[in-house]
């Protein structure tokens, strides 16, 4: 931690404007993706920016980054008019901004990632690989990240690293304005990016966040700015404001408390096993061993990398098992792929890690990505009947509560959200069991989030058994009957029922309760 | 902070000899020593220094014009207007011959400035108007070879004797010199991806919309890609006039398929952002050899394909296991 | 608290009055193509007044039919993001297997099937490369094309034998009510390979492969299965064409599918398909295959030299590529594309 | 695992390297055999390969079969990779190279490099303009001009009519164009309504032609070069009325001249053009000079056109030209199959079973040639460079204009 963490210190230029932008409004075609949208960002200030997936914030970062150019209105940078063409055009006037879908390149080196698109230059202006190497390092010491090398690929990280990575480029290349898209979606552990937030605004930079986690929004910012619908719909101060007002502000109409789902715990105990993993290892697994019993929602919690990523798969059948074994109903198995995986016992359904690369088909319709693992039984001789796919798509759609008239779209133009929820609606199609669901809520709103709640919920008490690892540790609190914490690749420890506890879980996530510091997976 | 997130262990920046030997160039260029020294035993005379200017005069061609694909190729393109710039610059060359060392300068001049042509419509197509590149560039090698037709209709004219004779020579009596031309382009190479430019290329062959958001202007690049890619179709139909010596406007056609077999052999990936030029050259060179080796070997002439074919699937599948053993994938 | 949730669905769900593209970008492509056949027809006159005839019409469609056929299991390919180089060499070898070892002699009903079977097992060889050794479609296809055409060559000698057996001669040269058979066989085929690449479960299977490897694998889709399907059909099909093209010259040579290879890619292209895999649509690629045997009747008529037709004719390719560009389309209708990560 | 696969693979090399699908080269032990090389363009088609197994079946009709040891080389239709077979063979020490030269003129630096090496260079049918090469071919003797004319004739001197061609910016596609052109040109009332390319492949010129009949149906004569028989296909294709027209040597051709029923529904015509027997005699002198028969130094040899009006064609009864016959019944031939690869004075030793499997006639041996050769006039850019061609070039030689224009 080279950079000290800043105290409540003014900052420097506080109460300077530091970009101001009014009435701006871009539509696709026919599509108004921003309209009326308005917002200022003062020096010194973590802004938020919040809005249901969907609302036009994606869009909004793509104009103030110089992607896009809106259709009308305008935008003022430090009392001058600012109409970036371009992300370098951006860069330029001191904005940049760090990706919610990340904008690194898999082959090029992290240092390389770092300096795009000008590398140092050595003999006879040519790129110098030394130098680039050392520019790289030199950044990455500077935000505390020297465990990465800067010589490595940049597909070799871990997706916890490559977001660092893109957040570092963004504190590199902005002056005045840094714009964080969801920049916490695969950081288990925030406080890295806060402290760096804060060192740079006591500088005097405007930091837009944007993030679907309220608690780390009052954690870090001071005012929000609400978008519904393509439109600005207030800016408040975040410490005068209930959770209830800013969930009224983004969807329209007063939303809940979450419950507490996890009512029937005493029930799941001695129901039947149907997932049994004992002595599973290879990899950064060592000696995994647990049981799954029918209608259990058996939580994962675990800091990045402690082999949570490993365990979903190998009980998804994408990789094999050094050594162990894994019975479903009873019997055991050795998973050959996730088809395989499917067929056997009651079903096991995976819902990936990453949304983009590994969940939806972009091109497809909502509705034919719903139904795909079950495409045999809506076709009649091979022949897919639409009136099936249809009335399927529907049924699955709405058990996750999605919108019936998104089904249709390609499901790559929908928002997150909506592409997260056909993808729970696609496990669930399966007809599987046993999910398995990586981080299911990660990158999506408030109100999407309690429809994945609620449909996970449903899913059990049907007698479905679910195995979920959240980012989140309130999501598991809220969820879960039974949680056990992953550490260093072993089942460090097991909590049931009411003993699922923040505090207590926070402790065990970083081995022995005995760390100094948080883990802040949502804690405020 | 730190120690809550390693997840990785330090990585040691690799030894250079080992990433060389695990790079494409590197496996292909293994496997060109391997089939060369089966040819020399197989025919004594593959030492003398005739035979090997012989062997290269008759690689440059397919050479520079796979390391032209290469470029388009790690941009995440196709171009299939090698044919025809080849074609093009090939009757140009044999119908108005330049004489003398200078005559060959403005040759070479001409044969660069209609590649670099051809290459800027391609760009423009692509780049710009965003045809899909397979079939955009399908039409120019089109008209190129209509151009070709137009300008030379059957096999014929002269290439001026100062290209024919002193490009297909020794220098020193060792040295061939058109080797000196594929080496001008492999120094060119090596400087152009020490640039932003070149740098971007693999950043565009990756993920266009990360580049993009990369700050890197994915329009110049492809741009580039195209209009360098030309350019050295230009000095290979260059190459190829003065190796033949006369015009043929057919004569780009067999380099269509060969260039591509040429850079995927080399180890270029041909969904982008992996590989590089000078695995290319030496796929090309490997290409040619082969055929030596078959002739040298006996191989019965209707049976020649089969041993081609399966000496170019087994080489792609030794690389790419010989590149998973050693533990990493390519990045240059 | 569900039926709440349910509320608001429903809340944002009115007041979102901002719209989402539908998918139809494939259909209108389909439609501009033949389309742009249309008109290329009529305008033809202006070249020779025999042209833009119905005779034309037919003329054209007896010739797209081999293009039909073929682009059909290259579009597949392309689908799943490979490419079949292999092609010509597979139209050969169907061709000469068929007259060598039929001819017009009997026992054509079961010899025609077992020589697709052979062509089917020079894809599957393919697949294997692909799917099992990894090796990059166009090499490996690339691969299987010497080899394939270094087979045939000896095993015919270098003078392939015999002649057309009837039923084939029947397909290709019979006519009813006016209108030759490999017409009404076009328009089979046409609807039938539609339907395989749209309406079947293996259809979509290929769209999600083609879309996303990994997802599609994920969501279970039987991926080596489908990865390798593709290749056996694209060389079924290209044995198939050998036989038509047998059944249409009496006779087969070891150059038949030479003039093959790049047709057949550019009518995928053209038909609104990307290189790249996951979309396209057959009805766009049949008239891809239309339009290029098109361009190539009235090039045929024009009275210029050599040289200035082939200029003309990638002239005119290029125009359709530009006429049939996806933005053009959007400005059209006055929507766009959307970027891809909603907002 | 991965050493095992490299070691089957080296396995695999070896077995393959080792076994009968590689020739041997039998070193004699006296050293005392030719060393011949065949370099084919590409064996693809009827006539490139009759023409290859002539060569085979000659060189193994005793006494050539002691004294011969032919390698055959085919390189495809790219010029770089007959150039590096052509260096191939000089570095194995051939004594002569029978080829089909891929083109004109991109070979003439390795054919001198060859000469200067001792290497005797035949090029049969397509020729090369390197002076120390022989070229053996009938490309000069006006299949152009003279076929060009018996369509003007059967026409009467006017009509529509299409002209098939080869193969786009090839040599001698264009010599036989800008002979029978020198014709068509004298008479006004010839109209070429289409010219399109065939690349010398039936099936081919069969859909070319489909095509320019859609805009032209009312043509009168067809000029084809290789390929015709797909030209009368295409017309049969059409509803059945067939016109005059002129071609090469395919025995369907000459058998569809002959025929009354497509007389009745108009063909006439005339069978000419390229023979494949070129490469045999063309062997043959090689071998004459090798064995001193024979001395002559390197120049253009005339092989002389083949002419067969439909009136004179012949069916024979057995395997080899004879009593004047020149084309084989339905059945014993495909119709692709060139006649003109057989020679009662030339090529006396071969038979059918020669041009379709490369295999001597039993019994056979060797006959001397005759001992004139014919001259060819000069062709610049066909087998000369920078040379005069005759004030004569496109005269008639077969045939007598019976229109005048």
């Amino acid at each position: 931690m080279q950079e000290p963490v800043s105290g409540p210190a003014v900052p420097v230029g506080a109460g300077e404007v530091a970009l101001s932008i009014e009435a701006i409004r871009k539509a696709y075609g026919a599509t108004v993706a921003v309209e009326k949208a308005a917002m200022t960002l003062m020096a010194g200030e973590v802004h938020a920016l919040l809005g249901e997936n969907g609302a036009g914030k994606s869009t909004l970062v793509k104009i103030l980054s110089g992607v896009v150019r809106p259709d009308a209105g305008g935008m003022v940078l430090k009392g001058r008019p600012y109409a970036p063409t371009s992300i370098s055009a951006a860069r330029a006037e001191g904005v940049a901004t760090a990706f919610q879908e990340l904008s690194l390149l898999p082959n090029l080196s992290v240092a390389e990632n770092l300096l795009l698109p000008r590398l140092p230059k050595g003999v006879a202006g040519m790129t110098s690989a030394a130098g680039t190497w050392q520019a790289g390092a030199e950044i990455l010491a500077r935000y505390g990240l020297d465990h990465i090398d800067p010589g490595a690929a940049l597909e070799s990280l871990p997706l916890a690293d490559r977001q660092r990575v893109e957040i570092v480029r963004a504190f590199v290349n902005a002056r005045h304005v840094l714009v964080l898209d969801e920049p916490t979606a695969a950081l288990a552990d925030t406080q890295w990016l806060f402290d760096h937030v804060r060192a740079a605004t006591a500088k005097g930079m405007a930091v837009l966040y944007i993030s679907h986690r309220l608690s780390e929004v009052r954690a870090l910012c001071s005012r929000a700015t609400v978008l519904r619908n393509g439109r600005s719909i207030a800016t408040v101060e975040l410490s005068a404001a209930t959770d209830g007002d800013i969930f009224e502000m983004m969807v329209g109409r007063r939303g809940h408390a979450a419950r507490r789902a996890a009512t029937s715990t005493a029930a799941t105990l001695n129901a039947p096993v149907v997932l049994s993993v004992s002595g599973m290892a290879g990899d950064t697994l060592k000696d995994v061993s647990f049981e799954l019993r029918k209608g259990e929602i058996l939580g994962i919690a675990a800091l990045e990398g402690q082999g949570q990523r490993e365990l979903f798969r190998t009980l998804a059948g994408l990789r094999q098992p050094a050594s162990g074994t894994i019975s479903v109903d009873g019997v055991a198995q050795a998973l050959r792929g996730p088809s395989h995986a499917l067929r056997v016992g009651g079903g096991i359904a995976y819902l990936p890690e990453e949304r983009k690369t590994e969940g939806i088909l972009s091109g497809l319709s909502a509705a034919s990505n719903i139904v795909l693992p079950i495409l045999p039984s809506v076709s009649k001789a091979g022949l897919v009947s639409g009136r099936n796919e249809r009335a399927a798509s529907e049924e699955h759609a709405q058990r996750v509560e999605m919108s019936q008239r998104y089904l249709s779209f390609p499901i790559g133009d929908l928002s997150g959200g909506n592409q997260q929820k056909a993808l729970l609606a696609r496990v669930m199609a399966t007809g599987a069991q046993t999910l398995l669901l990586f981080d299911p809520t990660r990158g999506v709103d408030v109100g999407t989030k309690q429809s994945i709640y609620a449909a996970i919920s449903n899913f059990a008490e049907q007698g479905g058994s679910v195995l979920f690892y959240s980012s989140e540790l309130p999501e598991i609190v809220q969820l879960a009957h039974r949680c056990m914490v992953l550490y260093g690749g072993r089942i460090f420890s097991e909590f049931t029922g009411e003993d699922i506890d923040e505090q207590a879980l926070v402790a065990a996530l970083i081995g022995h309760g005995g760390a100094e510091r948080r883990a802040s997976a949502g804690v405020h | 902070m730190a120690s809550l997130t390693h997840s990785t262990p330090h990585r040691m920046r690799r030894a250079q000899p080992m990433k060389l030997l695990t790079s494409g160039a590197g496996i292909v260029f293994v496997l060109y020593v391997l089939l060369y020294a089966i040819y020399a035993s197989l025919q004594p005379s593959a030492l003398s220094s005739s035979t090997f200017t012989n062997l290269v005069n008759n690689s440059v061609p397919l050479a520079i014009a796979a390391a032209g694909e290469t470029l388009v190729v790690l941009s995440r393109g196709f171009d299939l207007s090698v044919a025809g710039v080849i074609s093009l610059t090939n009757v140009l060359m044999a119908v108005y011959p330049q004489e003398g060392p200078f005559g060959a300068l403005v040759s070479l001049a001409i044969c660069l400035a209609v590649g670099g042509i051809v290459g800027a419509v391609n760009g423009w197509l692509v780049a710009i108007l965003r045809l899909q590149a397979i079939a955009a560039t399908l039409a120019t090698m089109i008209v190129c070879q209509g151009l070709a037709l137009v300008i030379l209709d059957a096999p014929g004219g002269m290439v001026a004797d100062w290209v024919s004779y002193e490009l297909t020579d020794r220098l020193f009596g060792v040295l061939p010199i058109s080797g000196l031309f594929v080496l001008a382009v492999v120094l060119a190479w090596l400087v152009f991806k020490r640039t932003n430019l070149g740098l971007g290329l693999y950043a565009v062959g990756a993920d266009e919309q990360a580049a993009s958001l990369s700050g890197i202007s994915v329009i110049k690049v492809r741009f580039a890609a195209f209009v360098g890619a030309g350019m050295i179709y230009g000095l290979a139909g260059f190459m190829l006039s003065a190796q033949t010596a006369t015009g043929n406007p057919n004569s780009g056609t067999p380099f269509l398929m060969l260039a591509f077999a040429a850079v995927a052999l080399g180890g270029t990936s041909l969904s982008g952002g992996r590989g590089g030029l000078i695995g290319s050259i030496l796929g090309a060179a490997t290409l040619m050899l082969l055929q030596k080796v078959l002739f040298s070997g006996g191989v019965s002439s209707f049976y020649t394909g089969i041993f081609q074919g399966v000496v170019l699937v087994l080489a792609i599948v030794f690389g790419s296991a010989f590149a998973r053993l050693t533990g990493r994938r390519t990045t240059a | 608290m569900t039926s709440q949730v349910d509320v608001m669905s429903k809340f944002q769900a009115e007041q979102d009055t901002r719209k989402a593209r539908r998918i139809d970008r494939h259909t209108v492509s389909a439609i501009a193509v033949f389309v742009l056949c249309v008109v290329l027809i009529l305008a033809s006159r202006l070249v020779s007044p025999s042209l833009g005839s119905w005779q034309q019409v037919l003329t054209v469609l007896t010739l797209a039919s081999f293009l039909v056929v073929l682009s059909f299991g290259q579009g597949l390919v392309i689908l799943t993001g490979g490419l079949d180089l292999s092609l010509p060499a597979v139209i050969t070898l169907g061709g000469v297997l068929t007259t060598t070892w039929i001819g017009n002699g009997p026992g054509a009903w079961y010899m025609l099937p077992f020589v697709l079977a052979i062509c089917g097992g020079v894809g599957l060889a393919s697949a294997i490369g692909i799917v099992w050794l990894k090796v990059p479609p166009f090499i490996m296809t690339m691969a299987t094309s010497i080899i394939v055409s270094s087979a045939a060559l000896g095993l015919t000698n270098g003078t392939p034998r015999g002649a057309s057996p009837d039923v084939l001669l029947l397909l290709m040269k019979g006519s009813w009510l006016g209108i030759p058979a490999p017409v009404y066989f076009l328009v089979i085929f046409a609807v039938v390979g539609w339907i395989v690449q749209s309406r079947t479960v293996f259809g979509r299977y290929l769209y999600a492969l083609g879309t996303n490897r990994d997802a599609a694998r994920i969501a279970g889709v039987p991926i080596t299965l489908v990865s390798v399907l593709p290749y056996v059909i694209s060389a079924v099909c290209a044995g198939f064409v050998g036989m038509m093209l047998v059944g249409y010259a009496n006779g087969a040579t070891l150059r038949m599918g030479d003039n093959y290879m790049l047709p057949s890619i550019a009518a995928v292209v053209i038909g609104g398909s990307s290189i790249l895999g996951g979309n396209g649509n057959f009805a766009g690629t049949v008239g891809g295959a239309i339009l290029l045997t098109t361009v190539g009747t009235v090039i045929a008529a024009i009275g210029l030299e050599q040289g200035l037709r082939t200029i003309i004719e990638g002239g005119i390719i290029l125009v359709a590529l530009l006429l049939l560009r996806e933005e053009l389309f959007e400005r059209l209708r006055g929507l766009s594309g959307k970027p891809r990560s909603g907002g | 695992m991965k050493r095992s696969m490299f070691m089957l693979a080296t396995a695999m090399m070896a077995a393959t390297f080792g076994s009968g699908m590689v020739s041997q080269p039998a070193h004699a032990q006296d050293g005392k055999k030719f060393k011949i090389y065949l370099s084919l363009s590409y064996s693809g088609n009827s006539w490139q390969s009759e023409a290859a197994n002539i060569v085979k079946a000659l060189a193994a009709t005793p006494p050539y079969n002691d004294m011969v040891e032919l390698t055959e080389v085919i390189s495809g239709t790219d010029p770089q990779a007959q150039i590096s077979a052509y260096e191939s063979m000089i570095e194995a020490g051939a004594d002569g190279i029978v080829s089909f030269p891929i083109s004109s003129t991109a070979l003439n630096r390795t054919i001198k490099r060859g000469c200067e090496a001792g290497v005797l260079f035949f090029m049969y049918d397509a020729t090369v303009t390197q002076p120390c090469a022989y070229n053996v071919s009938y490309i000069t003797s006006g299949f152009g001009e003279n076929s060009a004319q018996a369509l003007v004739n059967e026409l009467g001197g006017k009509g529509k009519i299409f002209l098939s061609r080869g193969v786009p910016g090839n040599s001698v596609d264009k010599r036989h164009t800008d002979g029978a052109l020198s014709i068509f040109k004298k008479y006004p009332g010839i109209e070429i309504a289409a010219e399109y390319y065939s690349y010398w492949d039936d099936r081919t010129t069969q859909q070319e032609t489909a095509k320019a009949l859609v805009a032209h149906p009312d043509v009168d004569g067809i000029w084809a070069q290789a390929g015709e028989y797909g030209a009368i296909q295409a017309l049969l294709d059409k509803g059945g009325k067939l016109v005059p027209m002129t071609g090469e040597n395919s025995n369907g051709f000459r058998l569809a001249l002959a025929d009354p029923a497509m007389q009745e529904k108009g063909l006439r015509g005339v069978s000419a053009g390229s023979p494949p027997a070129q490469s045999g005699y063309a062997f043959k002198l090689m071998m004459e000079i090798l064995t001193k028969k024979r001395e002559l130094a390197a120049t253009n040899i005339e092989y002389p056109l083949p002419w067969v009006p439909a009136d004179k064609v012949k069916i024979c009864k057995g395997e080899k030209f004879e009593d004047g016959c020149n084309a084989f019944a339905d059945g014993v031939v495909p119709s692709s199959f060139v006649t003109e690869v057989l020679d009662p004075v030339l090529l006396p030793e071969l038979s059918i079973q020669s041009a379709l499997n490369g295999t001597p006639v039993e019994g056979a041996t060797i006959q001397a040639l005759p001992a004139e050769v014919k001259q060819a006039p000069n062709e610049p850019d066909i087998n000369c460079q920078g040379c005069e061609p005759p004030a004569d070039l496109y005269h008639l030689t077969k045939i007598e204009p019976t229109v005048q224009p």
